[in-house]
């Protein structure tokens, strides 16, 4: 048996889209395709659809070809889904597939942070998620490197460059823009400013693992999983016992692959019944 | 206050020791307490409350803290539940840097807070050990009932004392009690003298920051002790002695400062940054003549003292009149009352973001005691021992604010 | 001329006042803050010494030109005048962009983006003419703000399909006009105004007054401020240069202004860029309570201005726009960024954009309710101070819970609101002022220019 | 064919949304008697009613409340019951109360009682201090010590003398009352999907504004009403939901729970009409009954010193008897009793192997992302990962 699925991770400030291919056992999946579509302030829907089309146009398929469409995230926005998987679930599963030493994630995106644990089915055992307040979190990062004239790509490079990062006092992620221009101001290397909010933001990650008490190999996913200075930052705060925290350039894509991991398992069971 | 030093070090010695003495340890809290009972039975009483402070003062309730919050508990509760937890679990090593010895009974005085009786069951999961919970009524309307009073002494009676009996292996003895009793009112009386003296002009006190250093050993341990006595008998003639000589308070830098304006405070202190917040008052020359955190472990001025004649009446009504047992109608007129006799030019309520019993209603007494005094109340938050909630500059601002405020009106 | 300066100096923006012997306002200056606070505070005094001696000006000219004719001519001086600062701006944000590309560190990439940030500039150069003519409408006060939107409009039309080189651009503009804001372009009134002079002169219908414009404009040069006393107050206060008795909480001048401008207030409301203050005075504009925010984006001005941007909208566009609103929609999320990423999900959703504007103006009203509320309720008269005062859809909403909860009463807003702070700075360093203590004269700080971050790095 | 149960459903909806509470003023105006109202939990309804009167539960003012002078009296750190219950008080939409109780499970509901004193001078403010101590010669003499007190000040109220026989036949009423409630949640835990919870959640706040005898009839027509439903069970996971005996979670909250792939077996919703597990005898002296029941049989609660059982056992037991997977913690932010209590129950239920999770919420939120996601998760990780 042979068959495709889909996984769409509708998120705050980007879509992903994961096409997979089983066959044979369902847990080993082949990973086909991504796509990830930033939303720069349009229309979530359009997006979407434009992420979906062009994967599916890139390989060649046709919608009804694909036996089960996964959302995670904001999942309404997807009409053509079939189910949907809550994203811990779909990081979870997401990370195992891309780590399968994997035993803990943390996501951090653009909005919110979560933390889990998970044993080596990708059981999720345990866990965490910031609120409402966005202090500390992807979208701050953009803000902030569009102030200091800088590409999100160059943000984690710079940050490992720093020499005497300067902690930022603010707390709050709209007005710690003023403390940011203010440190601008005060002659502080931009280099060390970004650390700076890295290890304010990796202490809350941290945080965030302890509580969940993380252990072993923990992956970070979402999109500052492609943030070097804020993975190196974590590394550096989650110390003692044996923890280690490691990221992969698949790290934005683990909902949409986890979801569409979930996809395939359940395709099988009502294909079953 | 070398000799409130010399007391505690003394304390915590004899409680370090209890393995070796084979003494034993009871927990309780501070507002009503029952130390003179616990004291009778010779046992060791410990404060769980006063181990959060001092953690606190020395700069480690931070870490107590976010140790209990790794731990399940929320951040939203009681800091002084979670530092006391968190110090616990990281060795329960007590402010001298000796460890403290396990409690052989949780006597759990319900007084004036809820919070108190979710600590101690939280205890008793920790150390399984017995508890003894003395449910002491609350003053709804502002005073003290026959059934209030029979309620809590019932209680004693059939309750306490048996489970101290237990605990001690020793009969109650009433007249040892008595006698500590005695001791105790005779302190009592010493320190309101203390408080009087802040009526007069300059104040040769501060009741508030000062006054937390004079409450110590009539609240905590020592109460119904000989050191005890005679520490209030030195406190209360060196403070005679200052008002005699007209000086101010003596601060942490040392200097006496121009008394510019009286002040009295609701609410307990923050204990991270005490030094700190004490400085943004002296600095600007703001004297605090009276406070309520002061009163938590009695009214002493109103007339109440312990006594020897009626043992267990008096315990109880000292474990109902605390200050956080009084409804807040009485908590107004009281406040009301040390503005009028203290000639206080307005009030600051420190807002103590742990702690309900405290915070829950003052901004309405606040409203109240100004339409009542037309003196201005100035209103700040902070914390006791999480210093996550102490903002040096947001209450900096809104003092400074404040005492603008009280000068231009002035 | 003596004269009393008040400095506001706020998270979003400065405010100076200008104040005679006689508490009368002389002029009021604003500049956006920026890092350089010192810089910040400059400016805003410097704008405040022009805006008096435009009063001057017109003092000068009415009392030569017969009939109204010094209104237009006034107007045109002013125009003039901006036109020159702002030119003088624009050279200097050349120049910086130039060496910013000259920076690039792919070589390969400079000479092309060399070529079109020429084209931007000479376009912008000659947009600036006319946006300096009486009845246009100014997009903004601030020369940061009217340069990038030229600067990304154009940017975004030249660069076509090239996102990378558009990047580039807005990288470019970004670093440069940092440098630009750490220096004062506001301290040479004297060519400006000559430059004005020159201008107007030779537009055909002020031939006939040439010989009044030199004459009022030289009397006017002439003019000497001597600043008595500067009182300081505002969110950034403590970081002001000046002695402690110099410096005023801002919620005392907040209530002394108020009362100034209105003086029956009793309850003041001012939602500024980073807090909002809720304050009641007595009847010598003395504060007898008040109450602030959290420090957290939700309440205040900068709400309004996240979510204008998220919105792609100007700030001055906002409450226009929410102002359309049939029906108001509740938005869930408190959080300023969650509110910004909740808005566009809705919209995609469905909802308008002008309803769930509407809601989020009444949602900042009704945080400031509460304060209000806690400070010990609305009193008549009720003034409305800040930035946000400008905002009509939130004055509206103001108005409308003010009515509903505390009954109907006088609510003053005045054009003006956004200078209440400073105003009351002003009128304290006027009473303050003991013996013949000189104030400190903010000439005196003028600072080099420091390298910005990127430069340092 | 529309559904049976609408129509009560949208009855009980119109109550809860009605923040006037007409239905007291109605009842008020219909029988001339009096009302008096009483915070969430452990008022002794009984004694109300026998004094004639009308027992009204306030429970805050859940989400639709607009708070615009209830934030004047309290710091952002308390809990948001109070501030809506103050603002519902000072913008007169209480004044159809004529007393009010405040029972004894907080500082805040405490001082609460001090402030009403305060603010509203001429009604009957009564606190309610129930024993910590459980037997009957101390705290049983205390407590009906206090009924008694409270009992002379009611009759004063409402001027009707109450008689021990008056007293029984309240009694009874609640008796009964209770009963129905018990068959209400025994339907709901073994069909829910006959009876979802926000439907159940409705039925159980109509018990604050309507005179028990109605309300009883009300939850046996709903009853009735759901038994005809012919729907088949999801596949969703069982959870008992605790930690919110005092502040109430906004509707939405409770639909976002059943949405996210949960079916609620049991809660501590609404105690007030459900704090007590059985019957109350009708003895010869009533109160002495109401007093013995209050220190025997009686829920669990974080306000109730346990000196018997172990922590958490009670919770325990309605895992077992409802058949719940996991159990979710939904506390109101700030709540100090409710959030100290948690890590205990967690400790028992890690001991027990029951699965849970935790979160707090606001009367008033309207942000349920982030509790969707959690509730989400965990449901998903009950379904997929449950039974192995
Ligand atoms: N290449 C990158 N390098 C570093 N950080 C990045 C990169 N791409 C995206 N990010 C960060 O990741 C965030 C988006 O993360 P993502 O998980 O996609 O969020 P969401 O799922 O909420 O849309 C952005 O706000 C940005 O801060
Ligand atoms: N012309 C305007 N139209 C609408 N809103 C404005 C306008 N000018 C300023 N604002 C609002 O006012 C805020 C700044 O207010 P201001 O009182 O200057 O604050 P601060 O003193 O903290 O700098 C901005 O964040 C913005 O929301
Ligand atoms: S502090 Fe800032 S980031 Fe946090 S909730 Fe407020 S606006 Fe949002
Ligand atoms: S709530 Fe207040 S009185 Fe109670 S334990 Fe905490 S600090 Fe003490
Ligand atoms: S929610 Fe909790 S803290 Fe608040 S009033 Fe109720 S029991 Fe007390």
């Amino acid at each position: 048996m042979n068959f495709y699925t889909a996984g769409i991770d509708a998120g705050n400030s980007s879509v992903k889209v994961a096409l997979l291919e089983f066959s044979g056992d369902v847990s080993k999946p082949r990973l086909v395709d991504t796509e990830l579509s930033k939303l720069r302030k349009r229309d979530p829907k359009a997006v979407i659809e434009g992420a979906w089309e062009r994967v599916l146009a890139r390989n060649k398929l046709a919608p009804d070809q694909i036996a089960y469409v996964a959302t995670t995230g904001d999942g309404e926005l997807v009409e053509f889904r079939r189910g949907h998987f809550y994203s811990m679930t779909s990081h979870a599963r997401g990370a195992l597939f891309i780590d399968p030493g994997a035993r803990a994630v943390v996501d951090v995106g653009a909005l919110h942070a979560k933390a889990l644990i998970m044993d080596e089915r990708s059981k999720v055992l345990g866990y965490r998620m910031t609120s409402q307040c966005a202090s500390g979190s992807g979208q701050f990062i953009e803000n902030i490197s569009r102030y200091l004239g800088i590409t999100i790509e160059d943000v984690g490079k710079l940050s490992l460059e720093a020499d005497e990062p300067t902690a930022v006092s603010g707390i709050c992620a709209v007005l710690a823009e003023t403390d940011v221009i203010n440190m601008v101001s005060r002659g502080i290397a931009t280099r060390n400013i970004l650390k700076g909010i890295h290890v304010s933001m990796a202490k809350r990650l941290v945080n965030l693992l302890r509580l969940v008490k993380a252990q072993g190999r923990i992956l970070v996913t979402g999109g500052l999983g492609l943030d070097v200075g804020l993975v190196a930052a974590i590394k550096e705060n989650m110390t003692g016992g044996n923890v280690e925290v490691v990221n992969h350039e698949l790290s934005p894509m683990a909902g949409a692959i986890g979801c569409g991991i979930w996809g395939g398992y359940r395709h099988v069971r009502l294909a079953r019944n | 206050m070398l000799l409130q030093k010399k007391m505690i070090a003394g304390h915590f010695d004899r409680l370090a020791n209890t393995a070796k003495t084979g003494e034993k340890a009871v927990y309780t809290f501070v507002p009503g307490n029952l130390n003179e009972l616990i004291w009778a039975f010779d046992l060791l009483p410990v404060h769980p409350e006063i181990n959060a402070l001092q953690s606190a003062m020395r700069k480690q309730s931070g870490d107590y803290v976010l140790e209990a919050e790794k731990a399940g508990h929320s951040e939203d509760v009681c800091t002084y539940v979670k530092s006391d937890i968190g110090m616990m679990r990281k060795g329960n090593i007590g402010p001298t840097g000796q460890r403290l010895p396990e409690p052989s009974l949780l006597l759990l005085s319900y007084t004036g807070c809820f919070t108190f009786m979710k600590w101690f069951e939280l205890l008793k999961q920790e150390y399984n050990c017995p508890v003894v919970m003395l449910h002491v009524p609350y003053q709804a309307d502002g005073r003290i009932t026959p059934e209030m009073r029979k309620y809590v002494v019932k209680q004693l009676k059939e309750v306490v004392i048996p489970k101290l009996e237990e605990i001690s292996g020793k009969k109650y003895d009433e007249d040892k009690l008595r006698a500590m009793l005695a001791s105790s009112a005779r302190s009592e009386d010493d320190l309101v003298a203390v408080w009087d003296a802040a009526k007069q002009k300059p104040s040769p006190i501060d009741a508030y920051f000062g006054g937390v250093y004079y409450i110590g050993p009539i609240f905590t341990a020592f109460r119904g002790t000989k050191e005890c006595e005679s520490y209030y008998r030195t406190l209360r003639a060196e403070v005679e002695q200052r008002a005699k000589q007209g000086l101010g308070p003596v601060t942490p830098d040392g200097k006496v400062h121009q008394e510019k304006y009286r002040l009295v405070v609701e609410g307990p202190p923050n204990w991270t940054s005490f030094r700190e917040f004490w400085e943004m008052f002296y600095a600007e020359g703001a004297v605090c003549v009276s406070s309520t955190y002061t009163r938590v472990g009695g009214l002493y001025e109103q007339g109440f003292r312990h006594d020897p004649e009626h043992p267990l009446e008096s315990l109880a009504d000292y474990c109902m009149g605390c200050y956080t047992n009084r409804n807040l109608p009485s908590r107004v007129d009281l406040i009301a009352k040390q503005i009028e006799d203290f000639q206080a030019d307005g009030f600051v309520v420190n807002s103590i973001k742990s702690c309900n019993s405290f915070s829950a209603g003052q901004l309405l007494m606040m409203k109240e005691i100004e339409k009542r005094t037309g003196r201005a109340g100035g209103f700040i938050e902070s914390d006791l021992v999480d210093p996550r909630y102490f903002s040096a500059a947001n209450i900096k601002n809104r003092l400074e604010s404040y005492f603008q405020m009280l000068e231009a009106r002035s | 001329m003596d004269a009393y300066v008040g400095i506001d100096l706020g998270s979003t923006t400065t405010k100076a006042v200008f104040l005679d012997e006689h508490e009368k306002l002389l002029g009021f200056g604003i500049t956006n803050s920026r890092s350089d606070y010192d810089i910040a505070c400059q400016i805003a005094r410097e704008e405040a010494e022009i805006n008096s001696r435009f009063a001057i000006l017109r003092r000068e000219l009415r009392s030569q030109v017969a009939g109204d004719g010094h209104e237009q001519l006034i107007a045109w001086l002013f125009q003039k005048y901006r036109l020159a600062q702002h030119s003088r701006q624009l050279e200097a944000l050349a120049q910086a962009c130039r060496k910013a590309v000259d920076l690039l560190p792919n070589a390969a990439h400079r000479p092309p983006t060399h070529a079109v940030l020429d084209q931007i500039l000479t376009e912008m150069e000659r947009e600036a003419v006319g946006l300096f003519t009486p009845g246009a409408v100014a997009r903004s006060d601030f020369f940061r703000d009217v340069a990038a939107s030229s600067f990304l409009h154009l940017a975004e039309k030249k660069a076509g399909d090239d996102a990378k080189l558009l990047d580039r651009l807005i990288g470019t503009y970004d670093k440069s006009i940092l440098q630009v804001e750490a220096k004062s372009y506001t301290n040479a009134f004297a060519d400006y105004i000559r430059f004005a002079a020159d201008a107007v002169r030779r537009m055909p219908e002020f031939e006939a007054h040439g010989e009044a414009i030199t004459r009022a404009v030289a009397n006017t040069i002439a003019i000497e401020f001597r600043v008595l006393n500067t009182i300081g107050t505002g969110y950034g206060r403590q970081r002001l240069p000046f002695p402690k008795e110099q410096i005023r909480s801002e919620i005392l001048c907040h209530g002394l202004g108020a009362h100034f401008m209105f003086p029956k207030t009793r309850t003041v409301l001012d939602i500024g860029g980073q807090d909002t203050k809720a304050i009641q005075v007595d009847e010598n504009g003395i504060v007898t309570n008040f109450q602030m925010n959290d420090r957290c984006a939700a309440g205040c001005g900068r709400y309004l201005g996240y979510i204008a941007d998220e919105m792609n909208v100007g700030l001055h566009e906002l409450g226009p726009l929410a102002m359309k609103s049939r029906k108001q929609v509740k938005i869930n999320s408190t959080c300023t960024v969650f509110a910004g990423a909740e808005l566009r999900e809705r919209l995609a959703l469905g909802e308008r954009r002008e309803d769930m504007l509407a809601g989020l103006h009444r949602a900042i009203i009704l945080r400031a309710m509460s304060l209000l509320a806690r400070s010990g309720g609305v009193v008549s008269e009720f003034t409305f101070t800040g930035g946000v005062a400008k905002n009509q859809a939130a004055t509206d909403a103001l108005r409308k819970l003010i009515a509903e909860n505390y009954g109907e009463m006088t609510i003053n807003i005045s054009p003006d609101s956004i200078f209440t702070g400073a105003i009351g700075a002003a009128l304290f360093a006027k009473r303050d002022r003991k013996g013949d203590l000189i104030g400190v004269d903010l000439k005196a700080l003028q600072k080099p220019v420091k390298p910005t971050a990127q430069e340092q790095r | 064919m529309t559904d049976p149960t609408t129509e009560i459903v949208e009855q009980c909806r119109v109550l809860y949304e009605d923040l006037s509470f007409t239905a007291v003023k109605q009842w008020k105006e219909r029988t001339g008697g009096r009302a008096v109202g009483f915070m969430p939990v452990y008022a002794p309804r009984e004694l109300i009613h026998a004094a004639g009167m009308l027992p009204v539960g306030i429970m805050g003012g859940g989400e639709n409340l607009e708070i615009i002078k209830g934030d004047a009296y309290f710091q952002s750190y308390i809990c948001h019951i109070p501030r809506s219950t103050i603002e519902l008080g000072v913008t007169g939409r209480l004044d159809c109360l004529d007393g009010m109780l405040f029972p004894a499970i907080c500082d805040v509901i405490r001082n609460l009682s001090g402030m009403w004193q305060m603010l509203f001078k001429d009604k009957l403010v009564r606190y309610l201090d129930f024993p910590q101590e459980f037997t009957a010669g101390i705290g049983g003499a205390f407590y009906r010590h206090e009924l008694e007190g409270l009992l002379q000040q009611l009759s004063a109220l409402s001027k009707v003398t109450v008689t021990p026989e008056r007293l029984r036949q309240s009694i009874a009423l609640y008796n009964e009352n209770r009963r129905v409630i018990a068959k209400l949640y025994d339907t709901r835990a073994k069909t829910p999907e006959k009876v979802p919870t926000y439907e159940l959640y409705l039925v159980m706040r109509a018990s604050n504004v309507l005179p028990v005898e109605e309300h009883t009839a009300l939850v046996e027509r709903y009853l009735a009403a759901a038994a005809k439903r012919d729907r088949k069970p999801l596949d969703n996971a069982r959870v008992v939901v605790t930690g919110a005996f005092c502040e109430q979670p906004p509707i939405a909250l409770i639909r976002a729970l059943e949405a996210s792939g949960c079916y609620v077996v049991d809660d501590d919703w609404v105690l007030g009409a459900r704090y007590l597990l059985g019957d109350v005898k009708l003895g010869d002296d009533p109160l002495t009954e109401l007093a013995n029941a209050y220190l025997g049989d009686t829920v669990e609660t974080a306000s109730r010193y346990e000196p018997r059982r172990k922590k958490g056992a009670f919770l325990i037991d309605s895992v077992k008897k409802y058949g719940a997977e996991g159990v979710v913690f939904c506390a109101p932010s700030f709540c100090d009793p409710a959030l100290l209590e948690r890590p205990m129950l967690v400790e028992a239920l890690n001991k027990a192997g029951v699965p849970h999770t935790s979160f707090n919420y606001a009367e008033n939120t309207s942000q349920y992302h982030v509790f969707k996601e959690q509730t989400g998760t965990f449901a998903d990780s009950i379904k997929l990962w449950g039974a192995a």
